[in-house]
């Protein structure tokens, strides 16, 4: 990975996985603030099925690491009224596959209820869920839908693909005021990079970030696929210079950043797991259209999930999720 | 302390005084409605008004509830005040919401009215999170939420019910049972007597009262209360109660009979209420004919208020989405769909 | 309205409003079918509270136009179990607002058994439901959501913008052996047009319809906005010839058409009333890249919903709900 | 007629035989899951057999059921071979869903099974539907929704529930109390002494069985199809069980001592059930040896079937999406992002 720019507010860093990054933002925030706690199932003694909680129960009480039943609308739900009420939670739901049971909540009260009381409530919750392929867990346990919640109004989308980008906007979330979905691809949770150890790291939601720079063709990605278009863009890197940015931030969308890449290379794949019709990627394609136009030598590329669910046996998921060979395929193409 | 101590002749006064607020309000905005002047849609309260007056007068202060579409009773039940709720039913900038919300939305958080509400079923979760967030802070405080008979057939109830019984919150859950969710009658909706039968799930307490009468609303509320804030956990009440008016104005009613509403009508909690403080020898006939005179003044001046209150000018449809300032906001409200704010739009 | 050019398959003609046309849709595929019923809040003795389904009840049995408890999840899932074993429901959720509450049933069950099973099951179902703002109904009844169903693998997405097309596209819709959301502006209910008379007459899910002809920008609009579209387009006339293509099926989406219409305008505007960003816009922005980026003489022109939720006052509401005025400055900006 | 009948030796012998097998499997399938031959999640059905052979038996076979995460017990139950289920599990074109669903989707509607679910508390309202179906075309069948201790906090399991009951249609819906959801007791879950107790927010009749007991199960089960085929609507069962494995394989499971674990397992509804029929003169002990060994030879037979049978071709990951052919899906098969197939791509 190449030096991560938005974290120059920072002394020292440290290497550590996904996971461990969205832990101690977790940790570091519960012990900052007495109004923030979590919940979820499981996440307690459990440590949550990814151990992502893992260690936190021990170090804060069972009040605030809060094992929930299973009633994703009620805790989530629960939390929006808690939120609505001067506390800060944290609500884990364990897949975001499960994100439907919890929907009226999401887009009726935590994402109007500001706008329908005419700003007079602040509705400080993040939500934490996983997304993605990889693992065999079949189309009930495999899905990426963050676009729902990129394009549903008055919610905030992120999407991190770097340890640092995990914390530090995890982070960010937990100190926001404003209602946010924090997405993490559960195979990147073993990733490793360096992360700032400064516990007043930060960085701001709404601000992709170039990981590699590069001359010929843009690679905006996000989650999973950051780490796979980095793979691709060094192996091609004989042949063309690729840049690469994780898009981070769904909602709000970095159009600076990424028309001034454009700008630069004239060329962009668009990677990211979401089925492809009306995914991530249109919007993306949509606004370095609306704001790079003359500056396309090509149509942009897009790499996704070809609109199926996740199927089950490894050799047809394998062939539904991107990777870092359909990403290269994509430049070449552009190239 | 009590909102409204209805051992005194004065609060017997005030929730009078209230019940007769809400039915004035009620009956304004329906004229105001059919006028023409309030849009979209309303949701009367008429016939339940010792319901949400019995209710709101026995919890505390700071005291949290939640609320339904048919939520003015419980705005005013809860102190809210009439003209900012008729300005904002007139969609006016000096409405509660500044006229974001309308007659389904009115809030008013730090008054402990967490929002009446356009979704069915929707109000129970938020109060199990606003009596969790007392109960983490260990505040003294309680949450009840209002909801419907046809709520009651809703999962998200039934799981904010579970929730508060097992972690022990101090949430009081009331249905007012008005005998129908829109059009259906309660008993294509439920299979049982009394939805009180509910609390059984959940094994906490479960009442049904008569909801016309406020004294009935009152103690079973402040005994809810009670326990909630002794850590004894939830109750559930229903409240047998009846809509005089249509499911929203406008609703042609072909699912009843005007027999059943005047039998209703009979039963009337603001009669039956005033009758026993005359009787008592609280109030006067002629100081219950000058209580109602004070609230439908109060109500006129509402209106009038509301009247010549101000629009909202077009660009505050931008505002109040987001704490922080979002990009795609700021642009779209500078007229634009470009990043670089290059082009404009009447939108 | 200038001729429908997908009802040629058809005898007469009656002008009927787009209620009627649903509830003919509706009443003759009861009358066709027996495993076809319809249920949801109040469709019975009530009529619906669009008066959609009003008088169908006195046509067929209440086991047939059943009245269910408010219970969105329950009674779609019990739609999911049902056409999963031999019926075909038409499932009205009132307000597409509500359908987070069934959002689980939605998509993990409805969209994904086919799949999940290998195939080895059908599922007949129409979910019906309204959208749209206009009638100060404020944010938690007046969104569109259709994107999210678009967007969803395994549905099928219809918004039909004229009678015709709801008449046709409904019955298509009740026919299928696939799930298809049938997404009801409020505000067109009255508005009329010509409907093909025969009972057999349907139309095919997956073709856009050019609703009107023209050389200079293409118009490519859903629901409500097909209506204003024509209306901007006729006012315009002198000035610039506009075509106006009703998108009709958000999922499928018919490539091939708008692509066509571009080859010959180079100029488009896409008018729907969902929110902007990652709104059904921007994939047919997407589309129009990918397979017709040669052709664009300028970036297309999007109008809908400026990312916020439906406000309650008419003065803010009129503010973002796009119209006729934004179409027209649209096709200005472009032409 | 019944899928079993109990009151024959045959049947005893058969409902034996088909717990003996959900033992064999899972058991297996645990196995080959630690090889790493078996992709993604598998949770064991291990210690619960009664609950599902006891019921399914007890059903006809035309009957629906719906079931859960868990839900190899339940196929078996119900009928399902093993050698298809195997291969489903190991992602093979020959499994009941062509290798698209896995563990977690095994699925036959023809045979009445509608899917195992990874969604807590998705089968209910499906079984509902099913139970709808067959009430609406006249037909004698009942749906039967198998579902989890944590899966009764879910909102939908209650909508599900009051539809069938305010309905009367022919549903039963069973309990597994196993007395985990996941890693957290019951206890954490619900506020209740039984599960059954739920039955009385709609009022329709709710036991208490001992899960561990397939004689009690099939009765229990049997009397609510009665009831169910007779128009009374649904019934409410829990079954008092326990599962022996973890949540899911590998689970470290923190939350429980081995002791309970024995505890438990001393009350194997597989041995409980071959004693009695010993005891009964039905099976002598070699006979019970003989039917487990031909229980486990069929598993074995089933794992061989499995790990030769074919994966399948990638291209089948664009089939079975829809009936109807969608040009987006053929488009991405042939490779291309472009309506006019112009490029192509390896996905
Ligand atoms: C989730 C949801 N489903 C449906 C509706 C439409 N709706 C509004 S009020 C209502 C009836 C509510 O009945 P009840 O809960 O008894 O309250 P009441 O109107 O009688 O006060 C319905 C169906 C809604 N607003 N939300
Ligand atoms: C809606 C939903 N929430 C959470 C999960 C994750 N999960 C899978 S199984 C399970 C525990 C289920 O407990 P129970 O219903 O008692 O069934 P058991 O596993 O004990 O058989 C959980 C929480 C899920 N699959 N679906
Ligand atoms: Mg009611
Ligand atoms: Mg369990």
């Amino acid at each position: 990975m190449s030096t991560d720019t938005s974290t120059s507010n920072v002394s020292g860093t440290e290497s550590m996985t996904v996971r461990e990054a969205i832990r101690e933002a977790m940790r570091e925030e519960l012990a900052r603030d007495e109004d923030v706690f979590l919940m979820g199932e499981d996440v307690g003694l459990f440590g949550g099925v990814f151990d992502v909680s893992d260690g936190l129960l021990a170090d804060f009480s069972e009040d605030r690491i809060r094992d929930t039943p299973i009633s994703e609308a009620g805790f989530l739900g629960a939390g929006v009224g808690a939120a609505a009420t001067g506390s800060r939670p944290i609500v884990e739901i364990m897949f975001s596959d499960f994100l439907g049971v919890s929907m009226e909540q999401t887009m009726n009260q935590m994402a109007k209820m500001r706008y329908m009381f005419g700003g007079k409530t602040e509705m400080p919750i993040t939500i934490r869920t996983t997304e993605g392929g990889g693992m065999g867990a079949a189309s009930q346990h495999s899905g990426t839908v963050h676009t729902w919640f990129a394009h549903f109004p008055g919610l905030i989308a992120v999407a991190p693909g770097t340890p640092a980008a995990a914390k530090g906007l995890l982070k960010s979330a937990i100190r926001s005021n404003d209602p946010v979905f924090f997405f993490e691809n559960k195979m990147i949770y073993e990733q490793t990079g360096e992360v700032p150890t400064d516990p007043d790291f930060t960085l701001p939601i709404g601000e992709a970030s170039v990981e590699r720079t590069g001359e010929d063709v843009t690679v905006i990605a996000t989650q999973r696929l950051v780490g796979e278009s980095l793979d691709a863009a060094e192996e091609l890197s004989d042949q063309v210079s690729v840049e690469v940015i994780d898009l981070r931030s769904l909602y709000p969308l970095d159009t600076e950043t990424i028309v001034a890449s454009l700008e630069k290379t004239g060329r962009v794949v668009v990677a990211d797991e979401s089925p492809l019709s009306y995914g991530v990627h249109a919007e993306v394609v949509t606004r370095l259209v609306e704001n790079g136009f003359y500056s396309l030598d090509a149509p942009p590329e897009r790499v996704g999930v070809p609109d199926t669910h996740i199927p089950f046996s490894p050799s047809l998921e394998q062939e539904v999720l991107p990777d870092a060979a359909d990403v290269t395929a994509a430049i070449e193409r552009l190239a | 302390m009590v909102t409204i101590d209805i051992e005194t002749d004065d609060g017997q006064r005030e929730i009078l005084r209230r019940m007769m607020l809400i039915r004035a309000f009620d009956n304004e905005a329906g004229d105001r409605f059919a006028d023409g002047e309030i849009p979209g849609f309303v949701h009367l309260y008429i016939g339940e008004e010792a319901v949400g007056v019995g209710a709101c007068s026995a919890l505390e202060p700071d005291d949290y509830i939640t609320s339904t579409h048919r939520g003015h009773g419980h705005c005013i039940a809860k102190g809210l005040e009439t003209d900012k709720m008729m300005a904002e039913l007139y969609g006016k900038r000096e409405g509660y919401c500044n006229g974001k919300g309308g007659s389904m939305h009115i809030a008013d958080v730090d008054a402990g009215m967490l929002g009446a509400n356009g979704i069915v079923g929707a109000g129970p979760p938020l109060a199990t999170g606003a009596a969790l967030s007392a109960a983490q802070k260990g505040e003294d405080r309680v949450a009840l939420a209002f909801f419907g008979d046809g709520a009651v057939a809703q999962g998200q109830v039934h799981e904010a019910i579970n929730l508060a019984s097992t972690w022990g919150l101090p949430a009081i859950f009331l249905v007012e049972n008005n005998k129908f969710g829109e059009g259906t009658p309660v008993e294509k909706q439920h299979n049982l007597e009394n939805l009180s039968e509910t609390a059984e799930a959940y094994d906490i307490p479960g009442f049904t009262v008569n909801g016309m009468d406020v004294t009935a609303v009152y103690e079973a509320v402040e005994a809810a209360r009670e326990r909630a804030v002794n850590g004894d956990g939830p109750t559930f009440i229903e409240a047998d109660t009846y809509r005089y008016r249509g499911h929203f104005e406008g609703d042609h009613q072909p699912y009843r009979d005007d027999d059943d509403i005047e039998a209703w009508q009979r039963r009337c909690p603001i009669d039956a209420f005033a009758n026993r403080l005359v009787d008592a020898g609280v109030l006067t006939e002629d100081e219950v004919d000058e209580l109602r005179a004070a609230a439908e003044a109060e109500i006129e001046d509402a209106a009038a208020f509301a009247e010549n209150a101000t629009d909202p000018d077009p660009s505050e449809a931008y505002e109040d989405m987001y704490d922080v300032s979002v990009p795609e906001l700021s642009t779209y409200a500078g007229g634009s769909l470009r990043a670089d704010g290059g082009s404009t739009t009447d939108q």
